[in-house]
C-alpha cells in the first residue's frame, strides 16, 4: 500500500456524484498523469538523476553517431604519428602507440561497452522476470525447481564462470553477452519471484481469477506492470553492471579482442604505457566512471522517485522552521 | 532446529552436486575438453592413447565425473595435466593467500561501514550520509582493477611508499609486518567497493528498523536514544546485514580476483585466471567447486546465524496469532 | 471541575511533504481530568494519531514538527522540552499503547525483558526485581501462568496477549497518563472486549488518566467520560459522553452517529449518509472545514472558521449554526432545547 | 619457446658461425672482484612446468635449469658446442671422420646433488630415456638419428648415428638426469612422477639447487655447497612469478626483481629511463612471419587466393617490414627474407631476395596474376574477392599492432585482411596444430643455432603431425633440406642453405618479416666481466656464464 | 418460498502443513469444515464471525476461487466444482465478488475504466467502444464521475474504490455476489454510503449475496439470514432478527454481547469470554468452543454437536443451546 501514498494523491474531492447529461453516451474524460508521468515529474527534479539521464543520453547520441563524431578511424594506423600529445595535430587526445586516435578510439568503444550494457540487461531482465515471475506466480514444484538453479547459480561465482566460458569458449562479443546476461539473471528473478509472491497474495488478483483472467493474463497483462518498477530500477544498474564485467574481462584478456574495441580492451592495453603515457589509461577509466555512475544515478533516481519517504534531513526541517518562524506566519 | 539444520545442509549438499555437475558438463563441452588439451603436438597416436588411459580420458563422461566425485570425497582433487602436481598443493596456499586479503578487507570494511551506516540512519541526509552515498556511487562505478592500476601509480611508483605487488618482500616472507604493509593498495581497492554496499546496507536496514512500532514503543517507554539505538533497533537490524554478508561471499571471494590480478596476489583468483588460460581443468574444477563449497557454507552459516539472532524465526512459524 | 492532569492547547503540527507545510492538527486544544477518560474520535486520517504523538513528543521522529500550542502535563509545557528532558516523563508519568500489539514489541527481546526494561529505567530496580514485578505486571494484565509467559518472545503469543503485555509495560512505572491509540482495533471483537474491561479494571484500581483514541462510537461510548470528534486535523465537537451521544451538535457528529446501523428496531432502510468524503489534509476548503458535506452549510460556513462556540458547561462545537441557537433546532430538527 | 606467444621449433643442428654476442646500451658490464653471497631475483611471467630434463619444454622450465642442471656440453659466446669448466664434459667431443661416433669424456669429479657421483651410465640413461617414445619427451626428434649408446667406463661413452647428421652435436648440449633417482620408474609414469616438481625430490648437478617452490609466486635456487665446480658467486637465485609482464616490469622499475629477459618493446622507452637499469636491447634467435596456408579446404570455395607465386610475391612488396621493426619493435629488430638468423654463419646475406616495401610493384604483380579491382576497391579473380583472416594470438600487443599495420598496407593494394585475436591455447588446439586458418602471424624460436628447418619446411611433415601446417609443399626444397643435414662440412653446408634461401624466399610459404628481439634489462646490481655478458640471440643467453656473475649489492 | 441459488454441501477446505525433512504433510489447517448452507435467490445471506474462522475461505471456496478438499457447491443448480475450466470461466459471468481491501482490490496499475471494462474485455465481445459505454454506464450506476474513468485508482478515496470495486463486479449482470467485507475497511460516514449502494443495487438487479463481515451492526442491517462461525465451523444460522434477539449459541451471544454499542446509556451486559480463539491447525475435541464456552460441560469436549434446526429457521449446532429447554441459561452468568 505504501507505493501508493507514492502517486500523487490529488484532491479526492472532485465531484462525487454524477453531473452529466444522461443521453451523451460517452461523456468526456480527463487524462491525468500516469504513474510514469508521476515518477517522471519526481525523477525530474532530482539533480542527480537528471544529470545521469543527460549523460548517458549524450553517450548514447556519442555512440550512434560515432563515424560522424569520430574524427578518424578507430583503427587506423599510422606509425609516422604514434604517441603524439594530446592536442598535437588534429588529435584531442593524441595518439596511441601505432597512431591510432585515441579520441576516435574512445568515442567508438562506448559503442560495444554500451551495447554491451544495454543487451544484457535487457537480456537478463527478461529472462530473469519471466523466470521470476513464474516462480514467484505459480510457487510449489516450479518455484522449488526454479529456486534451486538460482541458488546454484548463485553459487558459482560469476566471474569465474565467465572466465571460464571466455577462455574455453572464445573471446566472442556474443558470447560475452550470453554468459554475462547467464550469469546474472537470478538477481532479477529473485527480486521479481519476491515481488511475485507478494503480489500474487492482492485482492486485485483474486478479483481477476473471479472474472476469468487466465493465469498468464494475470502474470503478464496485471502483476508484470506492477513489478516493472523495481525491475527498470535493477536493469538500470545492470547495464552499469555488465559494462563493468566487460571492462573486467577485457582487462585480463578474455573479453574484446582487437581490431574491435572497448573501454575495457583499450584500459587493458594502455596498461604496457603505464610509464610513458599514464593518461591512456585514464580516459577509458573515466568513461566507464563517468557511465556507470550515470546510470546509477538513474536508476536511484527512479528508485527515489517511487519511494513514498520523504526525504527530510533533521537538519532541513530545521532550516524550514525557521525561515517560517521568520516570515511569521 | 536441528531438523532445520538437517534439511539446510541437505539442501547444500544438493547444490553442491548440482554445480559439480554443471562444472564438469561445463569443462567437458568445451570444444576439444581436456582431451584435446593433453595430447602435445606431434605425438604418436599410440603415446596420445597411453597418455589418454594413463589420465583417465578414454572412459565415457559418466564414468569419469564418477571418478572425479569419488576422488573428491576421499580429498583428491586430482593431479594437474601438465606437471602432475596435486591440484591441491597449487589451490590450499593460494585460497589461504586470498583468505587473508577477503579476511582482511572484509573485516575492515565492515568495522568501517556498519557503524558508518548505523551513524548515518540516524541522521539520514546529513553530511556524513551524503559522503558515504558519494562514496557508494563511486565505488560502485570504479572498476576495481582501474582503480587499483592508478594507487600502484601514485603510491608505489611515483611516491614510492608503499610496495608494488606481491604479498611479502622476497626477504622477507611470512613477517607480518611487511604483510600488512603489502596489505594496504589491495585492501584500499577491495575496501572501497566492499564498504559502498555494506555501509548502504546497515544504513538502509536500520532505517527500516528505525521505522518500526517496537521502536516507537521503546522512545514511548522513555528508552534514551542511545539505548534505542544500540540496543533496540542494532540487534534487529543486525539480522538482514547478517543474510546480506552472507550472500555477498560469492563477490566477495571472487571479487579479487582483478585485484589479484593487477596487485599481483598469489591468490586463488588469480591461479584461476592463469589455469583458465592453461586449460588446466582439474584446477579449474577444484577452484570452482572450491569456492562454491565457501560460498554454500557462509549462506549456511548466515542462515543459522539469522535463525540464532532472531527468534521469530526459531519457532520455524512466522509470527501469526497463535503459535 | 476536576483538577485538569493534562491541558493542551492550540496545539499546530504538522509535516513537510512535496506539496508544502500540511497541518495533520490544527490548533486543537484538549484537556483531560485525573483519573478521566478522554476518548477521540474520528475517522481515519483526522489526525488522531498525530495528536497522542505530538503529547508524547514522539511525533519528532516521525518527521512531524510541533509548529505552536502547548501541552501542559502538571505544571510543565511539554511541547518546550528537550528530548532528552522528556525520558524523566515518557514511560515514567505517560505512558503509551499502540494500535497493532504484534509490532509494538520488540522481536527480539523476550517480554519479561521489555517489561522489566522499563522498570529499570524509571526506578531503579535491580534486574531480579524488576523481572520480578514484571511477571506480577503480567499477572495483574490477565496473562495464565506468567513465569512461562515472560521467558517467550512476542511471536510466542496472541495478539490478545501482546497488547496485555503491552498494556504492562505502560503501566510498569504507574504513570498518570495513558495515551491508548486504537488498543482493539487490531483484535478479534471477543478479545477487544476483554481489553477494555481490563482498561476499565486498571483505570479504576489505579487511577490512572486515560487518553483513549478509536474510531468506533461504541467503544467511547463505553469508555469515556468525555469526548471529543475529530474532523480534519481539528476539533469540530466536544463534551461529555453523555453530551455528545444525546445532544450531538455539530453537523459532522450528528451523521456519525446516524449512519451507523443500529442493533436494534428498523433493518434494512436507507441509512443515513454524510455526502463526499474526508478532504485531503493538503487541500481543506476554506472557511469551516466541514462545508462542502455540510447539509446545512451557509455561505459563512464557505467564507470564515468558526471558533469553539460553548453550548454546554463543558461543551463545545465548532458550527456556525450554534451562533443562532434556534437556527440551529430547526436546522437540525430537534425539538429538545440546546444547553447555553 | 612454447611460452605462450610462440611456437617452438626444435630445430636441428649443426656447426655455428660466429654470432656477435650482444652488445648493452649503456655501458654493458663492468669488471672488478667478484664479491660473494647476494641474491639475484629473476622476473618472469609464467611458472615452472617441472625441471625434469627429460621433460622440459617451456622457457619458465628451461630458464630454472639453467641454475640447477650442469649440461654435458655448453655453448660458447660464438655458439660453438664447448667443454666449460662447469660442463659435465671434460674435454670437445670426438666425432669420427665418417661423423656416425661421438665420444664424450666426463669430468671425473662430477657429483649429483645427494652426493652420488654423475656417470656415463646417466648419461645414456637419459638419453634413452629421451628416446623411448613411450617417456613422450619433447626432445626426441634430438635423439632420432641415434643408432646406439655405449659406456665404456664411468667417464666415457660413444655415441653411434644411424645417419650423418650435422646438426646433431648441437643436441648434446643438453641437461642430464639422475639414473638413480629415475631407473626404477616406469618410462610410462615419469612425467608424473614428482621428480622435477618437487624440489625435496630433484636430485640436480648444477652450481645451485631447488629449495623451494611457492607456485605461481616464485621458485628460489640457493648455491649448492657440495657442489662440485667452480663455486658461483651469487648464493641465491629467486626466479619470481609476475601475473603478466607489464606488473613484472613495473616491478623491475621499482626494483624489486633484477631481471627481466623479455622486456616488452612497447616498455623500453619507460625501462631506459631508470638510472638503476641497463637495457640489451639486440634481437633474439626468433622471427616472426605471416605463414600462408596452402590447403584448399580451409578457404571458402576451396579458392586460395595465393596460389600463384606472384601474388605471394606480392603480398611481400606490400608489407612495410622496417616500418613494423621501427616503429612497432622499436627497433629491436631485424629483417630476414629467409628461415635463417641473420649474422649467423648460415645467413644467406644477398642469396634470399630481399622485398623492399612497394605498394606500386605489389599491385603490378597482382595485376599480372590477374587480379581486377572489384566495386569495393577490393580486388577479384574468377570471381573471388582477395580477403583473408590472419589469425595471431591475443594479448600479445607486438602482434596486434603488426597485423593492424598489415591490414592497411593489404589495404592500400586492394588486399582485404581480417586480423582475429584468439586466446593462444584454444588458436593452438584448434588451428595451429591442425593446420585449420587462412592465414597466421606466429613466430619461430630457435633453441639451437643450427640453420636445419626440414620439419617445419617439408612436405614430409604436415600438420597435425609435423608442423609445416601451412601445408606448403615444394619438391626442390624438400630435397634441399635432407641434404643440408647430410653433409658435416660447414662450407658445403652453407652452400646448400644459400641455395634454399633463394627459393624459399622467392617461392615464399611465409611472407618473412623480421627476427625480433626480447630486450633484457637489469639491474646495474648485477655485475659481470665483459666475457660473461649475457647473450641475445642464443638459448637461454640472458643467463650466459651467470656462474660467474656477482651482486654488487653482496655483503 | 423463493427457490435456492447457492447449496453449499459439506464443504471442506484443509490446508496442508507441511513440516520435517521431506516436508510431508503433517496436519492441517481446518479453515473450513463440513459447512453447508444454502442462499435463497435474492436474499443477502450474512456471515459472522472472529477473524480466522474461514468466513473468507468459505466465500472463496463457493466461487472455486480455491478447490475445496471435500464436498460440492451448487450454483443455479450447477456443481461448480465438477465444472471444466471452460464451463468454469463461463459460469464466472453470473457470480462475481466483491473485496473487503479498497486498495489491494484494484490493480494500481490499471486505469479505471479498465478495471471496470476488464470482464466485459473477457467475457463478450464487445467493441472497445462498446466496452466503454458500459464503463460509462456502470459508473453512473454506481455513483462515480465517468468523466474520471481514465484515471488510475489511487486517485479515488476508499469509497469511490469500493464502488469501483462494485461497478467490476456488476459489470456483467451476475447473479450472485459474495461481498467478502465490503465495508469493512471504510470509515462509518463512507459505510453507509456503499450499504446503501449494494442495497439499491440488489433492489434493482435481483442480485443475491453472501454478505461476509465483522461487523455485526452491518450484517444485521442488510442480511436477510445471518451464518455464525467458529473456528472453520457453522454454529448458527438464522433469519436475521431473530437471531440478533434470542441467540441460540452461547457463542453468538458471546459476540453479540462483546459489541460496544454507540449509546453510553444503555450499558448492555456483557459476556466477557475467556481466552482466545485456538488455532484451526488444532482445533479443539468434540464442540469447538467448548474451551471458551461458559456453559460448557463433559459431553461438549467429546462429542461434537450437529448444526440442527431446533426451531422453525433456525439451526443451531450446540448441546445446550441458549433459552432453550434443558439449555444453557444467560442469566446465570456473572455479567457486566
Ligand atoms: N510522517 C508523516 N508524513 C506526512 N504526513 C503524515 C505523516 N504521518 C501522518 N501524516 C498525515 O497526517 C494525517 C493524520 O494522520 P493520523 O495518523 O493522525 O490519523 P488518524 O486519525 O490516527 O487515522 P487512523 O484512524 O487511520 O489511525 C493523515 O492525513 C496522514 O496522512
Ligand atoms: N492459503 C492458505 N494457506 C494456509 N492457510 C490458510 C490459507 N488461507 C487461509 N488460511 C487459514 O485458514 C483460516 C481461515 O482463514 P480465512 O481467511 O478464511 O478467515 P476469515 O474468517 O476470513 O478471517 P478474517 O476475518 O481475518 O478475514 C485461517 O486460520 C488462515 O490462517
Ligand atoms: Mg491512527
Ligand atoms: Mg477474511
Amino acid at each position: 500500500m505504501s507505493d501508493m501514498n507514492a502517486m500523487s494523491a490529488p484532491n479526492v474531492q472532485q465531484s462525487v456524484e454524477p453531473q452529466v447529461p444522461e443521453n451523451t453516451p460517452l461523456p468526456p474524460s480527463d487524462k491525468p498523469p500516469g504513474p510514469w508521468k508521476t515518477v517522471w515529474t519526481k525523477f525530474r527534479k532530482n539533480g542527480f538523476a537528471m544529470t545521469g539521464l543527460v549523460v548517458l543520453f549524450l553517450f548514447i547520441l556519442i555512440s550512434v553517431l560515432a563515424p560522424w563524431i569520430a574524427p578518424y578511424k578507430p583503427d587506423r594506423i599510422d606509425l609516422m604519428i604514434a604517441n603524439l600529445a594530446p592536442g598535437t595535430g588534429n588529435h584531442l587526445l593524441g595518439t596511441d602507440e601505432v597512431g591510432r586516435d585515441i579520441f576516435s578510439r574512445l568515442v567508438y568503444s562506448s559503442r560495444i561497452s554500451l551495447f554491451i550494457g544495454f543487451s544484457v540487461a535487457a537480456i537478463t531482465v527478461i529472462i530473469g522476470s519471466i523466470i521470476g515471475a513464474v516462480s514467484g506466480y505459480f510457487g510449489g514444484w516450479t518455484d522449488t525447481i526454479f529456486m534451486r538453479i538460482v541458488d546454484v547459480m548463485n553459487s558459482i561465482p560469476t566471474l569465474f564462470l565467465n572466465i571460464l566460458v571466455m577462455a574455453i569458449f572464445g573471446t566472442k562479443i556474443s558470447y560475452m553477452i550470453m554468459i554475462l546476461a547467464f550469469t546474472s539473471w537470478t538477481g532479477v528473478a529473485r527480486l521479481v519471484r519476491g515481488n511475485f509472491l507478494q503480489l500474487r497474495e492482492m485482492q486485485y488478483v483474486e478479483a481477476a481469477k473471479a472474472i476469468g483472467v487466465s493465469s498468464w493474463g494475470i502474470i503478464f497483462r496485471h502483476l508484470m506492470r506492477n513489478a516493472s518498477f523495481p525491475i527498470i530500477v535493477n536493469a538500470t544498474l545492470m547495464v552499469g553492471g555488465a559494462i563493468l564485467s566487460e571492462s573486467g574481462l577485457s582487462y585480463l584478456g578474455l573479453g574484446i579482442q582487437a581490431p574491435a574495441t572497448s573501454w575495457g580492451l583499450m584500459l587493458s592495453n594502455s596498461q604496457e604505457f603505464m610509464l610513458t603515457n599514464p593518461m591512456q589509461a585514464v580516459y577509458p577509466g573515466l568513461c566507464i566512471l563517468i557511465v556507470v555512475l550515470a546510470v546509477s544515478f538513474i536508476g536511484d533516481g527512479i528508485r527515489d522517485a517511487l519511494d513514498p519517504r520523504q526525504k527530510n534531513s533533521r537538519g532541513r526541517l530545521a532550516k524550514w522552521r525557521k525561515s517560517f518562524s521568520k516570515s511569521g506566519i | 532446529m536441528t531438523e532445520y539444520l538437517i534439511r539446510r545442509i541437505l539442501q547444500s549438499i544438493l547444490v553442491l552436486f548440482l554445480i559439480s555437475l554443471v562444472t564438469f558438463g561445463l569443462i567437458h563441452a568445451a570444444p576439444g575438453g581436456p582431451t584435446q588439451m593433453m595430447i602435445s603436438p606431434g605425438m604418436s597416436p599410440a603415446a596420445a592413447q597411453v597418455q589418454m588411459h594413463n589420465l583417465g580420458l578414454d572412459k565415457s563422461i559418466p564414468e569419469q565425473y564418477w571418478i572425479w566425485i569419488k576422488n573428491l570425497l576421499t580429498g583428491d582433487l586430482g593431479k594437474t595435466f601438465k606437471n602432475n602436481i596435486p591440484v591441491g598443493d597449487i589451490l590450499w596456499p593460494t585460497m589461504k593467500n586470498t583468505f587473508v586479503l577477503m579476511s582482511f578487507s572484509w573485516v575492515i570494511s565492515m568495522i568501517i561501514a556498519i557503524p558508518w551506516g548505523i551513524y548515518n540512519s540516524t541522521k539520514p541526509y546529513g553530511i556524513s550520509d551524503q559522503t558515504a552515498n558519494f562514496v557508494s556511487y563511486v565505488g560502485f562505478a570504479m572498476p576495481a582493477f582501474w582503480f587499483g592500476i592508478i594507487l600502484q601509480q601514485v603510491f608505489s611508483l611515483q611516491l614510492n611508499w608503499l610496495p608494488l605487488s606481491d604479498m611479502y618482500a622476497m626477504d622477507k616472507q611470512g613477517n607480518f609486518i611487511n604483510l600488512l604493509y603489502h596489505l594496504i593498495l589491495p585492501c584500499t581497492v577491495l575496501i572501497l567497493a566492499n564498504l559502498a554496499a555494506y555501509s548502504k546496507y546497515s544504513r538502509s536496514s536500520m532505517l527500516e528498523v528505525l521505522e518500526q512500532d517496537y521502536i516507537r514503543t521503546a522512545r514511548a517507554k522513555g528508552v534514551p536514544e542511545r539505548k534505542v539505538i544500540f540496543r533496540h533497533a542494532l540487534r534487529n537490524a543486525l539480522i538482514p546485514i547478517i543474510t546480506v554478508l552472507g550472500m555477498e561471499l560469492p563477490t566477495l571471494v571472487v571479487g579479487a580476483t582483478l585485484t589479484e590480478s593487477v596487485f599481483n596476489w598469489p591468490g586463488m583468483g588469480r591461479l584461476f585466471v592463469d589455469m583458465a588460460r592453461a586449460r588446466e581443468y582439474s584446477v579449474l574444477m577444484a577452484i570452482a567447486l572450491v569456492t562454491a563449497v565457501v560460498v554454500v557454507l557462509g549462506n549456511l552459516i548466515a542462515d543459522i546465524l539469522y535463525k540464532l539472532v532472531d527468534p521469530r524465526v526459531q519457532l520455524g512459524r512466522k509470527g501469526g496469532k497463535s503459535a | 471541575m476536576a483538577e485538569k492532569l493534562l491541558e493542551v492547547r492550540n496545539l499546530t503540527t504538522g509535516f513537510l511533504t512535496d506539496k508544502g507545510f500540511v497541518k495533520a492538527t490544527d490548533r486543537i486544544s484538549v484537556s483531560i481530568e485525573k483519573g478521566k477518560t478522554l476518548c477521540l474520535v474520528g475517522e481515519s486520517g483526522s489526525g488522531k494519531s498525530v495528536t497522542s504523538l505530538s503529547i508524547m513528543r514522539l511525533i519528532d521522529y516521525a518527521g512531524g514538527i510541533i509548529l505552536e500550542g502547548n501541552i501542559n502535563f502538571k505544571g510543565q509545557d511539554l511541547a518546550a522540552k528537550k528530548q532528552e528532558e522528556l525520558k524523566e516523563i515518557r514511560g515514567n508519568k505517560i505512558s503509551m499503547i499502540f494500535q497493532d500489539p504484534m509490532s509494538a514489541l520488540n522481536p527480539v527481546f523476550t517480554v519479561g525483558d521489555q517489561i522489566a526494561e522499563s522498570l529499570s529505567l524509571h526506578q531503579n530496580k535491580s534486574k531480579d526485581e524488576a523481572w520480578k514485578e514484571a511477571i506480577e505486571l503480567l499477572r495483574m494484565v490477565g496473562i495464565p501462568s506468567p513465569e512461562i509467559r515472560a521467558k517467550q518472545y512476542p511471536n510466542q503469543l496472541s495478539g490478545g496477549m501482546c497488547q496485555r503485555v503491552v498494556i504492562a509495560i505502560a503501566l510498569a512505572a504507574k504513570p498518570e497518563l495513558l495515551i491508548a491509540d486504537e488498543p482493539t482495533t487490531a483484535l478479534d471483537v471477543t478479545v477487544q472486549a476483554q481489553i477494555l474491561e481490563l482498561l476499565q479494571d486498571l483505570k479504576e484500581k489505579l487511577g490512572t488518566s486515560i487518553l483513549l483514541i478509536t474510531h468506533d462510537m461504541g467503544v467511547a461510548a463505553e469508555m469515556a467520560d468525555h469526548i471529543a470528534v475529530m474532523y480534519a486535523g481539528a476539533i469540530v465537537e466536544q463534551g461529555t459522553v453523555e453530551e455528545i451521544f444525546s445532544n450531538p451538535s455539530h453537523p459532522y457528529t450528528v451523521g456519525l452517529l446516524q449512519s451507523i446501523p443500529g442493533f436494534e428496531g428498523e433493518r434494512g432502510g436507507e441509512l443515513y449518509t454524510i455526502k463526499g468524503t474526508i478532504p485531503a489534509l493538503g487541500n481543506l476548503p476554506q472557511g469551516c472545514r466541514f462545508n462542502p458535506r455540510c447539509p446545512h452549510v451557509m455561505d459563512k460556513c464557505r467564507q470564515v472558521e468558526p471558533g469553539d462556540i460553548k453550548i454546554g458547561s463543558e461543551h463545545f462545537t465548532k458550527c456556525w449554526l450554534y451562533e443562532d441557537k434556534e437556527k440551529a433546532a430547526a436546522a437540525l430538527g430537534k425539538g429538545e432545547s440546546i444547553h447555553g | 619457446v612454447g611460452c605462450g606467444d610462440s611456437k617452438t621449433v626444435d630445430a636441428p643442428k649443426d656447426e655455428p658461425k660466429k654470432e656477435e654476442a650482444a652488445k648493452t646500451d649503456d655501458k654493458p658490464a663492468e669488471s672488478g672482484e667478484p664479491k660473494q653471497g647476494g641474491t639475484l631475483t629473476v622476473g618472469t611471467f609464467s611458472d615452472i612446468v617441472s625441471v625434469n630434463p627429460i621433460f622440459v619444454q617451456d622457457t619458465a622450465s628451461g630458464d630454472a635449469e639453467q641454475f640447477l642442471y650442469a649440461k654435458l656440453f655448453d655453448y660458447d659466446k660464438e655458439g660453438n658446442v664447448v667443454a666449460e669448466p662447469w660442463s659435465l664434459a671434460a674435454e670437445p667431443m670426438k666425432i669420427s671422420e665418417d661423423g656416425l661416433t661421438y665420444e664424450i669424456k666426463l669430468k671425473d669429479n662430477l657429483k649429483w646433488s645427494d652426493g652420488q657421483p654423475i656417470t656415463a651410465d646417466d648419461v645414456k640413461f637419459t638419453l634413452e630415456t629421451i628416446m623411448n617414445p613411450e617417456t613422450g619427451s619433447p626432445a626426441i626428434s634430438n635423439f632420432d638419428k641415434v643408432s646406439k649408446i655405449e659406456v665404456a667406463d664411468a667417464q666415457n661413452l660413444k655415441i653411434t648415428m644411424k645417419q650423418v647428421y650435422a646438426p646433431f652435436k648441437y643436441s648434446l648440449a643438453a641437461e642430464i638426469a639422475p639414473q638413480h633417482v629415475l631407473k626404477d620408474i616406469k618410462v610410462t609414469e615419469m612425467q608424473k612422477n614428482s621428480y622435477g616438481t618437487d624440489p625435496a625430490k630433484t636430485v640436480t648437478s648444477g652450481p645451485w639447487k631447488w629449495t623451494e617452490w611457492k607456485q605461481k609466486e616464485y621458485l628460489k635456487f640457493d648455491a649448492n655447497p657440495d657442489y662440485w665446480g667452480p663455486k658461483p658467486n651469487i648464493s641465491t637465485v629467486v626466479y619470481k612469478i609476475y601475473a603478466d609482464q607489464n606488473t613484472e616490469v613495473q616491478a623491475l622499475i621499482k626494483g624489486d626483481i633484477d631481471l627481466v629477459s623479455g622486456v616488452p618493446v612497447t616498455q623500453l622507452d619507460a625501462v631506459k629511463k631508470i638510472d638503476s637499469i641497463n637495457v640489451a636491447s639486440l634481437p633474439g634467435p626468433q622471427y616472426e612471419f605471416v605463414g600462408l596456408n596452402r590447403k584448399p579446404e580451409n578457404f571458402k570455395d576451396k579458392f586460395v587466393p595465393w596460389e600463384g607465386q606472384k601474388t605471394r610475391q606480392a603480398m611481400a612488396y606490400a608489407v612495410n617490414r622496417q616500418g613494423m621493426v621501427d616503429n612497432v619493435l622499436k627497433g629491436v629488430g631485424q629483417l630476414m627474407n629467409a628461415p635463417f638468423m641473420p649474422n649467423s654463419w648460415a645467413d644467406p646475406g644477398d642469396a634470399a631476395v630481399n622485398y623492399q616495401f612497394d605498394p606500386e610493384k605489389a599491385k603490378q604483380l597482382l595485376a599480372e596474376e590477374g587480379w581486377k579491382a572489384g566495386s569495393d576497391g577490393i580486388l577479384v579473380k574468377d570471381g573471388h574477392r582477395f580477403s583473408f583472416e590472419l589469425q595471431y594470438n591475443s594479448g600479445n600487443s607486438r602482434r596486434e599492432q603488426v597485423s593492424l599495420v598489415m591490414q592497411q598496407n593489404f589495404k592500400d593494394v586492394g588486399i582485404e585482411m581480417i586480423p582475429k585475436a584468439i586466446d593462444f591455447a584454444a588458436w593452438n588446439e584448434q588451428n595451429l596444430t591442425p593446420g585449420k586458418f587462412n592465414a597466421i602471424l606466429l613466430g619461430w624460436s630457435l633453441n639451437s643455432p643450427d640453420p636445419d628447418g626440414e620439419s617445419t619446411f617439408s612436405s614430409k611433415f604436415f600438420a597435425p603431425t609435423g608442423q609445416n601446417m601451412v601445408f606448403y609443399k615444394n619438391d626442390k626444397l624438400d630435397k634441399l633440406w635432407e641434404e643440408g643435414t647430410k653433409v658435416v662440412d660447414q662450407e658445403k653446408r652453407k652452400e646448400v642453405y644459400k641455395e634454399i634461401a633463394t627459393e624459399i624466399s622467392t617461392d615464399l610459404p611465409y611472407i618473412f618479416l623480421y627476427q625480433y628481439g626480447t630486450p633484457q634489462a637489469h639491474s646495474k646490481k648485477i655485475k659481470f666481466n665483459e666475457e660473461d655478458a649475457p647473450i641475445s640471440n642464443l638459448a637461454y643467453g640472458e643467463f650466459f656464464h651467470v656462474i660467474k656473475w656477482w651482486m654488487g649489492d653482496a655483503k | 418460498m423463493a427457490k435456492n441459488l447457492v447449496e453449499v454441501h459439506n464443504i471442506k477446505k484443509y490446508f496442508p502443513i507441511h513440516k520435517g525433512l521431506l516436508n510431508r504433510v503433517v496436519g492441517n489447517v481446518k479453515a473450513v469444515d463440513d459447512v453447508s448452507l444454502s442462499i435463497r435467490e435474492g436474499e443477502t445471506f450474512g456471515l459472522v464471525g472472529e477473524s480466522g474462522c474461514g468466513k473468507s475461505t468459505l466465500g472463496r471456496v463457493i466461487l472455486r476461487l480455491q478447490g475445496a478438499t471435500e464436498g460440492s457447491v451448487k450454483i443455479d443448480g450447477r456443481d461448480i466444482h465438477a465444472l471444466s475450466h471452460r464451463e468454469l470461466n463461463k459460469m464466472r459471468e453470473d457470480m462475481q465478488i466483491i473485496f473487503q481491501d479498497p486498495f489491494g482490490s484494484l490493480n494500481p496499475r490499471f486505469l479505471v475504466k479498465d478495471v471496470i471494462g476488464e470482464p466485459l474485455k473477457i467475457h463478450t465481445k464487445m467493441s472497445a467502444k462498446e466496452i466503454d459505454e458500459r464503463v460509462v454506464e456502470l459508473m453512473k450506476l454506481v455513483g462515480l464521475d465517468p468523466t474520471r474513468r481514465n484515471r488510475y485508482p489511487h486517485e479515488f478515496s476508499g469509497g469511490q474504490r469500493q464502488r469501483i470495486g462494485i461497478a467490476r463486479a456488476i459489470a456483467l449482470k451476475p447473479k450472485f455476489i459474495v461481498a467478502d467485507e465490503a465495508v469493512s475497511a471504510l470509515d462509518v460516514s463512507v459505510q453507509s454510503q456503499v450499504i446503501n449502494l449494494l442495497m439499491k443495487l440488489q433492489k434493482e438487479m435481483g442480485l443475491t449475496f453472501l454478505f461476509i463481515a465483522h461487523g455485526l451492526n452491518v450484517v444485521r442491517h442488510i442480511s436477510d439470514r445471518v451464518g455464525v462461525m467458529y473456528l472453520g465451523k457453522m454454529v448458527e444460522v438464522g433469519e436475521t432478527e431473530a437471531l440478533y434477539a434470542n441467540p441460540l449459541h452461547p457463542y453468538t451471544a458471546a459476540l453479540l454481547s462483546a459489541i460496544p454499542k454507540p449509546s453510553p446509556t444503555k450499558k448492555r451486559n456483557r459476556i466477557v469470554l475467556q481466552g482466545d480463539v485456538p488455532s484451526p491447525a488444532n482445533p479443539p475435541t468434540g464442540c469447538r468452543f467448548h474451551t471458551r464456552c461458559p456453559f460448557a460441560q463433559e459431553k461438549c469436549s467429546q462429542v461434537e454437536p450437529k448444526l440442527e434446526e431446533i426451531l422453525p429457521g433456525r439451526q443451531v449446532a450446540c448441546h445446550f443451546p441458549v433459552g432453550v429447554e434443558g439449555g444453557s441459561d444467560l442469566s446465570t452468568l456473572e455479567t457486566k
